[in-house]
């Protein structure tokens, strides 16, 4: 049988789900001991129960100095900014991405700008930023924003664009205004992929994150990971890289269940 | 009456209609035939406002056509007529709820109730009933345009535009659907343009058939030179909104009425369906 | 490590170790290198702590850092190091830096922005003493040091601890105030040339060239010739500024012309003190390593032999051996 | 008429595209008049004639270290990283993409890790990136290649999925094996999207570029902009960040003319 | 000859098909009738290999089928039956790639040459001449479903499925093909299983007309019940491939042929069509 034919069973399906992360630990653990061999102090490459160590140092005891669990304070600092720029992007992609995609004048006006400007690196620009905004917490969020906002926009414009003539026709001969087409038409046809889109831009997000408490912060996974760089402490970097990407695998999913629910339309279509 | 002067229809170089000149009268149903490409949507887009003539006008009871769609012309295309965002009674009610509610596109729950009396009655009307709740995705192909036209009728429009709307369904559900759209056609005011690729359909539905045809259609010549009207087929005996019985049977057709500006020749290809056989060139 | 035949150095860039680019640039690492018989490949950095945990991991031989990095990046980390050469001590370089306010003690209360567990900390708690206060009484914001002339022309910043080229840059702004500077702790913020100590015993030639190299340099960068001119000029191309902005950074550093002047340095009793206040400092920030019990956990070794701290893990080891070669001219 | 029926004439399409750059410009020059109005010694938003200055300094004149044309060997460096790391990060999201579509096997295996790893943020994890491979160009375009190339699989992945069942079991009756399905009727249809998913990506390229280029390097653009950052050089970082962004969209466009010329039948599809 | 015996297909809990037994005769023309969603599509699969009976078996020439799509088999689908990324020429010649050039799936110079030669023969054939070198998104839909089978036919396999071939196609370009149709099961050694929607397509070309039906279809039932063959109707007078005149005239047909398992009845709706008015149930 061709092999583009074969196809697993259940229980194959899972084992074979498991391998790669299964054959990525076995690896890390025989670097680390042969590394650890070498040199009993080597930083590089923790034995796993220095690992477990950190974790429970930074997760579960208390700092001296602030009588915080580091951890999930870093972990509340980080998702609430994550969290309050994701809505903002998305709030501006849904406005933009439907007057860019419904509007021809407002198109001509900005699509082309969008396009520039989602190409510039925002990090570059990063000391105009501080200036007008402050190192607070509004420059971080804003250089998140900046950086998925114009893609999001993008994506959106293109979902507009991309949805049958037919059906803003039909809606202007039922007496349709642009406005009432806009949200009683496109919007909730665009929300489902504005969700997708969301996801497609999840993991852009925690990069900005990251750049931005790197640069300055006193909490947060992204200023954790870069304080204790300088000490390569990597007991504690890996268990946060670790922890960052299984929020986001997690996030990712419940989007997508958030979609399905609110939009079960979304999977008849699929059905069909 | 629609009224059709001269109209012609260019998209950049390429010629697509040329000297379209043509009356409508109320209440008519006027299937348009033609080969693949000669134009038979675009004349539905002039007559609809999404397109503008390059040359000629369209006049709407004398007044120049709106230059963008309204609801005083419904339509209903193959695909895509209804909005799968929406269940079918939330389909069917989206035309009240423009007109109803400027602001937010959506009555209120008072007047909505009242609404959806009526859309009840619409989609009972198409022989949807049972199915309010449901999404266009659940449907049949054929479900989905009786909730197509179910939506267009519930704005009242003077005119209503199809666009090969019942091409994709199967026979046995697509005889159902000419039945409930001659019944609609003689019970309400409306004049009906539709587009199809099926003889038999036209014949069984129309008062009158109108053939586009290239009559140059050589490679060298498709871009310089656009579809015309090659035949218009008055149905005989003559069917009268409201007045013949719509199922009367054996249909025949008469000599081209008094406004064919062009001379009569058959269908492009006859059909190899027996009815047709007798056809007159 | 066995004997080999190729080392790789890293650098960063900052102005006490800018020679190394210019000296690789000019032939004169090559030169020392084809006279010891072995190859050393110059590897520039434009994140220091990137340069750090190369080192650490064993990526490179040898490194440039200063003395506190020293002790908690590669000593903590478990890699005997030892100090090759001893280059400068900042004397103005690392400064702190108040907006509006002119007097050190308005510090308190205040955030203040610096890299956090760098040399800046250090200077931090060095001028909070010296006024009386404690890191309590201020708030620390890490900050990362390309950002810092950007970040402090923002409204929300008042303090703020770095170095240079950065200082100079903030300190020509309206308002900015240089309340306190690493020339009020003289001799306390050391940059220096490390390597491996294994590397270093299998191969002392690497050591040599290594001091060969930059006592070279030395000489021309510190002549008043044209060609030491020109050489700061690219110096100060390579750093992003030109001569004159070089030569103001050079002002502020305390560099050791000679191997004599460096090894007078080296050999003072000042160092050991030195070295006790910045080993406090780290084991009270933690870092020097989760198993230190006290600052005694890593032993640092003198140039006179003796050693400060667990005699059983010494780490960081300070030596005038290579330049004192290079003084007596035994290279 | 309603606003989504009125269409902007070419020329004040033309007019309308022009506009927010206009308006950028203008607002840049008003920004910099008044702070230098304040403090003439003010770098962050330097005269237009300082830009210009800037320009000719670095893209005119030898270096007097390296003798070099700063701008123009930073631009070669950069772009000869990016085009190589483009390279190899297509090949791969070509070879997995087909094989992780294709089979069913192969996805179970592959899938979930492609997306647990999708979500790892690189930047997090440089110093294991550098010491595993140095701190030459290898380190440098593998970063840009693990920061896109996930991304690209899963969207390459989605792309085969999508094609239509009918087509494989059609050519499956005509006698294809897997392999020669792969290659003739997968590998042609998913080749332009491959080029749309690269056009994606460029943004998040040159990201990863200028900060691996951050780390160590000894030129590059990303390497000119961090080094003049810590004198707030304002007067060289705007245009570099302007030329970045020219070259972005220079190859989005220049990407996009790729696939319409050498996959004509890409956009016949559309015109139906 | 194909063999199908006592089959069923259940996709989880649902019952699509239940105890189909069938025989179908080397050179039948089979036409597979029924409503929608009864499961048409879903026996073309399993007689395609690309689906498997939950139970029962079916088998060719007394030798089970093999459980993926072969060569054997050649199947059009109404739709994404062609390449759109090849021109008609190469969507024509790439079975002949697959078969000739293992590695490379294309053939070299020399033998593609000689290929070419009877692709563009058959591509006469199914009448596209002229058109090699276009891409399927230029040609209409009925030119693209002759590729199709152009495509389907280089392969000569024994069996030819087809699945609703025609459904997309005006009704005068599908009589042209319907001529075509006949003429290439009369002159190829063919078995063909074609399923339709349409009762007058089945009645013009099939030897034998099958239908499908769900005999519970209250919406309770629909799971846990499939369909089954209906009915079983050999076309009258017989046509046998490559004997009869393909266009002798008018179809009537005779009681259910002996194989017939079920009681038959008439087609679930009346096709308005005349000639079906007269069926006999
Ligand atoms: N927006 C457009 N721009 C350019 N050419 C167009 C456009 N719309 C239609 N055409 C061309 O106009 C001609 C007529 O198209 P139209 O869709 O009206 O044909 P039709 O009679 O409806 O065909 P069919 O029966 O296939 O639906 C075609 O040649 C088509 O290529
Ligand atoms: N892969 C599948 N998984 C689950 N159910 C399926 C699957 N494929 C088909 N079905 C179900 O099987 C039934 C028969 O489907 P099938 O496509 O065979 O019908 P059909 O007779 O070809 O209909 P149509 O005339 O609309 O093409 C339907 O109820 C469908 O929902
Ligand atoms: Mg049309
Ligand atoms: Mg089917």
């Amino acid at each position: 049988m061709r092999f583009i034919n074969l196809k697993p069973s259940r229980t194959t399906q899972l084992m074979l789900a498991v391998l790669p992360f299964a054959l990525l630990v076995i690896a890390y653990g025989v670097g680390s001991v042969v590394r650890l061999a070498e040199n009993p102090s080597d930083k590089l490459l923790p034995a796993f129960a220095s690992l477990v160590d950190a974790i429970n140092r930074m997760a579960f005891t208390a700092d001296v100095r602030s009588g915080e669990y580091l951890f999930w304070a870093d972990t509340l600092a980080s998702l609430g900014r994550l969290g309050m720029a994701l809505g903002i992007a998305t709030a501006i992609a849904l406005v933009f991405g439907m007057l860019v995609g419904m509007f021809p004048y407002i198109r001509a006006l900005l699509a082309p700008f969008l396009a520039a400007i989602s190409m510039v690196p925002p990090l570059a620009l990063l000391p105009i930023l501080f200036i007008a905004l402050g190192l607070g917490e509004t420059s971080k969020v804003t250089l998140i924003v900046i950086g998925i906002a114009p893609i999001m926009v993008r994506d959106l414009v293109l979902r507009v664009l991309d949805l049958p003539r037919e059906q803003l026709i039909k809606a202007q001969t039922l007496g349709g205004s642009s406005w009432q087409i806009g949200i009683r038409v496109v919007l909730p046809q665009i929300l489902p992929r504005l969700i997708d889109g969301l996801r497609l831009q999840l993991g852009s997000a925690w990069l900005f994150l990251i750049a931005a408490e790197a640069i300055s912060a006193d909490s947060g996974l992204g200023y954790r990971i870069f304080l204790v760089r300088r000490y390569l402490s990597m007991d504690v970097i890996f268990p946060y890289v670790a922890w960052i990407t299984l929020l986001a695998v997690v996030a990712n999913v419940a989007l997508d269940l958030l979609r399905r629910r609110v939009f079960p339309w979304t999977e008849l279509g699929k059905a069909t | 009456m629609i009224r059709v002067e001269n109209v012609w229809k260019e998209y950049g170089e390429q010629v697509v209609l040329e000297r379209i000149s043509l009356d409508i009268a109320d209440r008519a149903f006027v299937a348009l035939v033609g080969p693949s490409g000669c134009g038979k949507t675009t004349f539905l887009k002039l007559l609809l406002g999404e397109e503008q003539p390059s040359e000629g006008r369209i006049t709407l009871d004398g007044q120049p056509l709106a230059p963008e769609p309204t609801p005083e012309r419904g339509v209903v295309f193959q695909r895509y007529s209804v909005f799968p965002h929406l269940s079918v009674l939330d389909n069917v009610l989206i035309g009240r709820d423009f007109s109803g509610s400027p602001f937010r596109g959506r009555l209120g729950r008072v007047s909505r109730r009242a609404a959806a009396d009526e859309a009840r009655a619409l989609i009972a009307e198409v022989g949807l009933s049972g199915n309010e709740d449901k999404y266009p995705a659940q449907l049949s192909g054929g479900m989905q345009q009786r909730l197509a036209l179910a939506q267009a009728l519930i704005m009242r429009p003077r005119v209503l535009l199809l666009d090969e709307p019942f091409g994709a369904l199967d026979p046995g559900i697509r005889a159902d659907i000419h039945v409930l759209m001659k019944r609609l056609w003689n019970e309400t005011d409306l004049t009906v343009v539709m587009v199809t690729h099926d003889m038999r359909e036209a014949f069984t539905l129309a008062t009158r058939v109108i053939a586009f045809e290239r009559p140059r259609n050589a490679p060298a010549d498709r871009v310089r030179y656009g579809a015309s009207l090659s035949s218009d087929i008055a149905v005989w005996p003559p069917r009268v909104a409201g007045l013949t019985d719509p199922d009367s049977t054996p249909y025949t057709f008469a000599s081209p009425g008094g406004d064919d500006p062009a001379q009569a020749t058959g269908p492009r290809r006859d059909d190899p369906a027996p009815p047709l056989a007798g056809a007159k060139p | 490590a066995a004997e080999k035949k190729d080392f790789k150095v890293a650098w960063s860039i900052y102005v006490g170790w800018m020679p190394w680019g210019w000296a690789s640039d000019n032939g004169i690492v090559k030169k020392w290198a084809d006279k010891y018989g072995i190859a050393i490949e110059v590897t520039q950095f434009n994140d220091y702590v990137e340069s750090m945990n190369q080192y650490t991991a064993g990526a490179y031989d040898a490194v440039t850092l200063t003395n506190m990095d020293g002790l908690s990046i590669p000593a903590a980390g478990g890699v005997d190091t030892t100090a090759v050469i001893v280059g400068d001590f900042s004397a103005g370089n690392d400064a702190v830096i108040l907006k509006d306010k002119t007097s050190l003690a308005d510090i308190k209360g205040q955030k203040v922005n610096l890299v956090e567990y760098s040399v800046s900390d250090y200077l931090l708690s060095r001028a909070l003493e010296s006024v009386g206060l404690t890191e309590r009484d201020v708030s620390i914001v890490n900050t990362s040091d390309p950002d810092m002339v950007g970040a402090f022309q923002t409204a929300d910043v008042t303090a703020m601890v770095t170095w240079n080229p950065m200082v100079s840059e903030i300190a020509a702004l309206p308002n900015a105030h240089k309340v306190f500077d690493s020339a009020q702790i003289p001799g306390e913020i050391i940059d220096l040339m490390v390597a491996n100590t294994e590397v270093l015993k299998d191969n002392p030639s690497f050591g040599k060239a290594l001091v060969g190299i930059w006592y070279d340099t030395m000489a021309v960068m510190t002549s008043d010739t044209a060609e030491g001119a020109a050489a700061r000029a690219a110096m100060g191309a390579a750093s992003g500024t030109d001569q004159a902005g070089f030569e103001s950074q050079l002002a502020a550093t305390k560099l050791f012309p000679t191997a004599a002047e460096a090894v007078a340095f080296t050999t003072s009793p000042e160092l050991k003190g030195t070295m006790d206040k910045v080993r406090n400092f780290l084991f009270v920030k933690g870092l020097l390593g989760s198993g230190a019990a006290s600052p005694d956990f890593i032993g640092i070794e003198l140039p006179d032999g003796s050693i400060l701290g667990d005699s059983a893990n010494v780490k960081l080891r300070f030596t005038a051996e290579y330049m004192k070669a290079a003084a007596d001219g035994a290279l």
